[in-house]
């Protein structure tokens, strides 16, 4: 009997849901080493070179066009990733999803995208 | 309808706590709970640019605040957590994408599940090795 | 309780039943004219209707080395030549491009290597010609239908409203009067023209393979107007059944090569003029034989004491142990399921335990060969309808084609018929239907103390099991007429625990009953008025057990008696046009048979 | 299996979450004591009940045998179908019976399955051909490897168990869900089928594929493995693809 009516609109989720799903493939993949590279092993000088962390070699990685991609990508689509997952958790909890939500969420994976574009951009070439 | 509304008077029940009425629901709570983990680890990544940015002072606070004991406690806790991230995204994998055919036969869900964890234990090993100074 | 206004709805033709000859009839009536309004009445939501219980397949001559005379003559030496031949040769022509149909609708029919249609073997069948969708035919057709069905606005739906009665008026079917299950609210449902297409009746005995909603309410409505039932008698048992619940092991385990072995191991169908026991299935033979042949056997071999013995009764064993696990899984995935699930045997390791129980109807509402009543104006398919193809044993897989054929002709005879009339009056409609309703409502404000519904229903099923059942005599029969008697009596008194409106399931249980009671009294007399054994209605009493043409190559007419008593039989021509009575010959006497014939 | 519990178990008690809405403002349990045996179902429990101990207990039921998908309740806090559980799993009970969850209660363990109902002539589930063909060209070729694109999916029985383990439609009634949409892609998959542009519409809204955030209980309890989950993800794929091809084509060409 719903016949007639005109069709549901489009939702704008594919976006964000293929941010998703690049940032959870990113981070399946390498998640579990770079927490442990850079938050377990070095600080404890284990596993790699204690120099791997020092400042003239991830300024280098930084200011290589290739690093500072790789460093942006992954900043960015963890928090992509993240956020989308959130939002959705939050409805699980009870929330209902508004533009409030929406804002916390996507804003802070924006917030996160921005500060580190920022920063890399700044880091010169 | 016609009233008789006191025959017809369907009961909604609540959802409640939802995610405490089945062990499945449990550990999807969890599994979506490890996007916490990916969340802080981009901010502590975040936070190491902005750092790098500042200069090599900042950069030695970073680096400083990353030996502290809370520091490797949430390491630690973030490592479990994408672990179980890793764990279960090739899980849910199989059923996210179109059917696979290898010759006549469909590729059962487990052995995608099975690529999926080895590509992840692959990508872990080869950076480890890159960060430990191997090069190809 | 004060009446309330019953709400009332106006149609053109109104459907009773959506399984699928009521949804193919919808499909018929929509698509031949979109103004057309069409009532489309189910006491469940359509994709719950028995059609979704059916499994092995539907049958249609496809093959080129098969042919429509062929298919012809086994239907009809299958129903022991008490087909109506017109009717039968109607079918045939119109099988095949039915299934073709349903294939463009969407039915995920099984194929063979190079994309066509797939057939297997069936009981009876000369030739393989049934289409099957793996073992879930009847599911993969009804879903096909109503999901097509969704496609029509004009199909209006009444899902989960009961039928408690006809509204007739001026000679004609002028509606009918339904519950609305959920609020226990009537409806008067007015058309021009009805189509009863409510399934079988295999709920009267106890062990049975039909759904609980098998309970022969249309039969019954069209029978309390008048309408006479034909061919009651003749009920089919299927040979293999589970133990305890009845539940259906498909035929086409046997078409695909199943064995049926009693108590010592032994293929006993060779004894029974259905060999000899080759190792492959062969057409017509062996466990390929009917199904009247096959359950009549097993009969046999418990008197011999050659069935085994569980918590259940007697059984046999099917054994598909040869087929390999591979083709289980591809070509019986449900049965496998079934076996597993209900028994905890896997039918790759072990046989299965098997029975005959109850499971069609070859009998039914009266219908000419266009599906018409002797009632203006009412027409019915399926297996509630007795259009004449399946004489006194129908053949597996014909009845699903019977749907598609003779619910589009009902369909539209029945357009046509409304096409020509105008509406009642609806000030009379309005009387006959508060007068159904306060019938309806009688059993809710009974006081005093009556007998439980599960205790007359529980009798009813037992009585029939006992007294009409795979054999029957006429001192059985006549114990069984008495008893049915007593039990409608008892009917009247029946007490209910639940008085409320909204979803009322043992008020609707009650109802139901009462629809049983009729069915069985029609099939007990029908039967102990036939003094003779042909197809599925074998007697034991002397003078009886053989085939008797010259007395009753006949329809028998169950005509309902308005006071209460007991039904009046008559006797009714068959029509015969191309095929005199002869044997039905099975086995390697059938092969012979089949070479001078082709000779 | 000659556990102890199933050898002294000749009892067993039914916990039913009743709701009369003639009676009852809001459900109510209610304990029944029926006898155990190895092979009774769920179902022929609550038979026994109705014909021997309570007439009033309401459920819907018919086939017996799993498939025509009537008997759907939530059994010790799992949803499925009670034709198809043996009460020897639930041992040594009480059994908590209750009707499908996240559905609206009619009465007792009847549900309201009216929306689901709608959502069907939503998503047109039917053959929409790409091409007319008269009967006289006979059936469609469709290869083996076609039809197992969607058989799955065709194998349905719209015994609604995966709704009622799907939180996000317990969430939000209006969620499509997984059933109807693993009905929608059993058509779009289909070779002989043209209509996956008219039924995109459905999918891409919000209501439509994008409420699931993949929990997949909904493929654990299908009686049928019908795997919905895997559909209702692969529509997610389809909408993605047709939101970016809408991006690029935005005037809504055809593709």
């Amino acid at each position: 009997m719903s016949s007639g009516t005109s069709p549901p609109a489009r939702s704008h989720a594919p976006i964000f849901w293929l941010l998703f799903g690049a940032g959870g493939m990113l981070s399946a993949l390498f998640g579990p080493a770079l927490v442990f590279i850079t938050g377990i092993a070095a600080p404890l000088g284990i596993v790699i070179p204690h120099d791997l962390l020092s400042y003239p070699r991830v300024l280098a990685l930084s200011q290589h066009w290739a690093g500072k991609s790789l460093l942006f990508v992954i900043v960015a689509l963890f928090a992509w990733h993240a956020a989308h997952r959130l939002l959705h958790s939050l409805h699980d909890l009870g929330l209902r999803i508004g533009p409030a939500t929406r804002l916390l969420c996507y804003g802070s994976a924006s917030l996160l995208t921005l500060v580190s574009a920022a920063g890399l951009l700044a880091l010169g070439f | 309808m016609s009233g008789a509304p006191a025959v017809r008077r369907p009961y909604y029940r609540r959802m409640g706590r939802w995610w405490q009425r089945d062990p499945f629901f449990r550990r999807y709570m969890w599994r979506e709970a490890t996007a916490l983990a990916v969340l802080a680890y981009a901010l502590v990544l975040t936070l190491g640019i902005v750092c790098l940015a500042l200069g090599e002072a900042a950069w030695q606070v970073w680096l400083a605040a990353l030996r502290s004991p809370a520091s490797l406690a949430l390491h630690a806790a973030l490592l479990a957590a994408m672990v179980l991230h890793t764990k279960t995204w090739f899980e849910i994998m199989p059923k996210t994408m179109p059917m696979i055919f290898v010759g006549e036969r469909r590729l059962a869900a487990t052995t995608i599940t099975r690529c999926g964890w080895a590509a992840a234990a692959i990508a872990t090993l080869a950076l480890l090795a890159l960060a430990a100074g191997w090069r190809p | 309780m004060a009446a309330e206004a019953i709400e009332r709805y106006t149609a053109d033709v109104i459907i009773l039943g959506a399984g699928g000859a009521g949804l193919r009839a919808a499909l018929a009536i929509a698509m031949r004219q979109p103004a057309a309004r069409i009532a489309l009445i189910s006491k469940v939501y359509p994709m719950r209707s028995h059609t979704v219980a059916a499994e092995g397949g539907a049958a249609g001559v496809t093959q080129s080395h098969d042919s429509l005379d062929a298919h012809f003559h086994d239907t009809v030496s299958g129903g022991d030549w008490l087909c109506e031949q017109d009717v039968v040769a109607y079918f045939v022509e119109h099988a095949h491009e039915e299934l073709v149909q349903l294939e463009h609708w969407g039915c995920p029919w099984s194929r063979t290597g190079d994309g066509r249609a797939a057939v297997r073997a069936f009981g009876g069948m000369a030739i393989e010609r049934t289409w099957f969708a793996a073992d879930r035919t009847g599911f993969h057709m009804l879903h096909t239908l109503f999901q097509t069905s969704i496609r029509y606005p004009s199909i209006q739906r009444f899902d989960e409203h009961f039928c408690v009665d006809l509204v007739i008026d001026d000679g004609r079917v002028q509606g009918v009067l339904a519950v609305e299950i959920a609020s226990g609210e009537f409806r008067l449902i007015a058309a021009k023209a009805l189509i009863i297409a409510t399934g079988g009746a295999g709920r009267v005995f106890r062990d049975n393979t039909n759904g609980g909603i098998v309970t022969g309410d249309g039969m019954a409505l069209a029978y309390r107007h008048g309408v006479p039932l034909r061919d009651m008698e003749f009920v089919q048992y299927h040979p293999t059944c589970m133990p305890g619940t009845g539940l259906l092991f498909t035929e086409a385990c046997r078409g695909e090569g199943g064995f049926l072995l009693n108590s010592e191991g032994y293929r006993y169908l060779q004894d029974y003029g259905l060999g000899p026991a080759s190792a492959e299935p062969r057409n017509k033979a062996m466990e390929l034989g009917p199904r009247d042949r096959l359950s009549q056997a097993f009969w046999h071999e418990s008197r011999k004491g050659r069935t085994l013995h569980g918590p259940h009764g007697e059984y046999v064993h099917l054994d598909l142990r040869h087929l390999g696990e591979r083709k289980l899984r591809e070509r019986l995935p449900q049965i496998r399921e079934l076996a597993l699930t209900y028994l905890g045997i896997d039918p790759a390791r072990a046989p299965v335990p098997v029975l005959p129980a109850v499971h069609y109807t070859m009998g039914g509402i009266l219908a000419d060969g266009r599906t018409a009543a002797p009632l203006a104006g009412l027409y019915s398919a399926g297996e509630c309808s007795s259009v004449g193809i399946h004489g006194a044993n129908r053949l597996g897989s014909n009845s699903l084609t019977e749907l598609l054929v003779f619910g589009k002709v009902a369909g539209e005879q029945a357009l046509a018929f409304a096409q020509g009339v105008g509406h009642g009056a609806p000030a009379r409609l309005g009387a006959l239907a508060e007068a159904s309703r306060a019938a309806a409502l009688e059993p809710l404000q009974r006081t005093g103390s009556g007998e439980r519904l599960a205790t007359l229903r529980n009798e009813l099923t037992r009585t029939m099991q006992e007294g009409c059942g795979i054999y029957r005599s006429a001192p059985s029969l006549e114990a069984t007429c008495a008893r049915l008697a007593q039990l409608r009596q008892a009917w009247h008194g029946a007490q209910l625990d639940d008085r409320s409106r909204s979803w009322n399931t043992e008020w609707l249980a009650l109802l139901e009953l009462g629809f049983q009671l009729d069915v069985a009294q029609a099939m007990a007399h029908a039967a102990l008025a036939r003094r003779e054994s042909r197809g599925a209605h074998q007697r034991l009493d002397a003078g009886c057990t053989e085939r008797d043409d010259a007395l009753f190559l006949k329809h028998s007419l169950a005509y309902h008696d308005p006071a209460g008593g007991p039904p009046r039989i008559e006797w009714s021509p068959v029509t015969i046009t191309r095929s005199a009575p002869g044997t039905r010959v099975y086995g390697a006497a059938a092969e012979r048979a089949g070479v001078t014939l082709h000779a | 299996m000659p556990e102890p519990a199933r050898a002294a178990a000749r009892s067993i008690t039914l916990e039913v979450l009743r709701y009369r809405p003639e009676i009852e403002a809001a459900p109510v349990w209610q304990s029944y004591v029926v006898p155990f045996s190895e092979d009774l179902s769920v179902l022929q429990a609550l038979q026994h009940v109705k014909d021997e101990l309570d007439g009033s207990l309401s459920f819907r039921w018919s086939c017996r045998m799993a498939i025509c998908g009537s008997c759907g309740m939530m059994i010790d806090g799992r949803p499925r179908l009670a034709c198809q559980t043996f009460l020897r799993e639930l041992l040594p009970g009480p059994v908590r019976l209750e009707a499908l969850a996240h559905w609206p209660i009619q009465r007792d363990l009847v549900i309201d399955a009216s929306g689901f109902i709608a959502g069907l002539e939503r998503i047109k589930p039917y053959l929409i051909p790409r091409q007319p063909r008269p009967l006289a060209a006979g059936e469609y070729r469709q290869s083996p490897h076609e039809l197992e694109l969607f058989e799955p999916y065709s194998a349905c029985i719209n015994c609604l168990l995966c709704y009622a383990a799907c939180p996000q439609f317990g969430l939000d009634p209006g969620f499509t869900g997984p059933g109807l949409l693993a009905l929608l892609h059993r058509y779009n998959a289909d070779s002989r089928d043209g209509g996956r542009a008219q039924r995109m519409a459905a999918v891409n809204a919000e209501h439509g594929v994008w409420s699931c955030t993949a929990v997949g209980y909904c493929s654990e309890v299908c009686p049928k493995a019908v795997d919905p989950a895997h559909a209702v993800n692969q529509n997610k794929v389809n909408s993605a693809i047709d939101y970016l091809r809408h991006l690029l084509a935005p005037r809504g060409a055809p593709p």
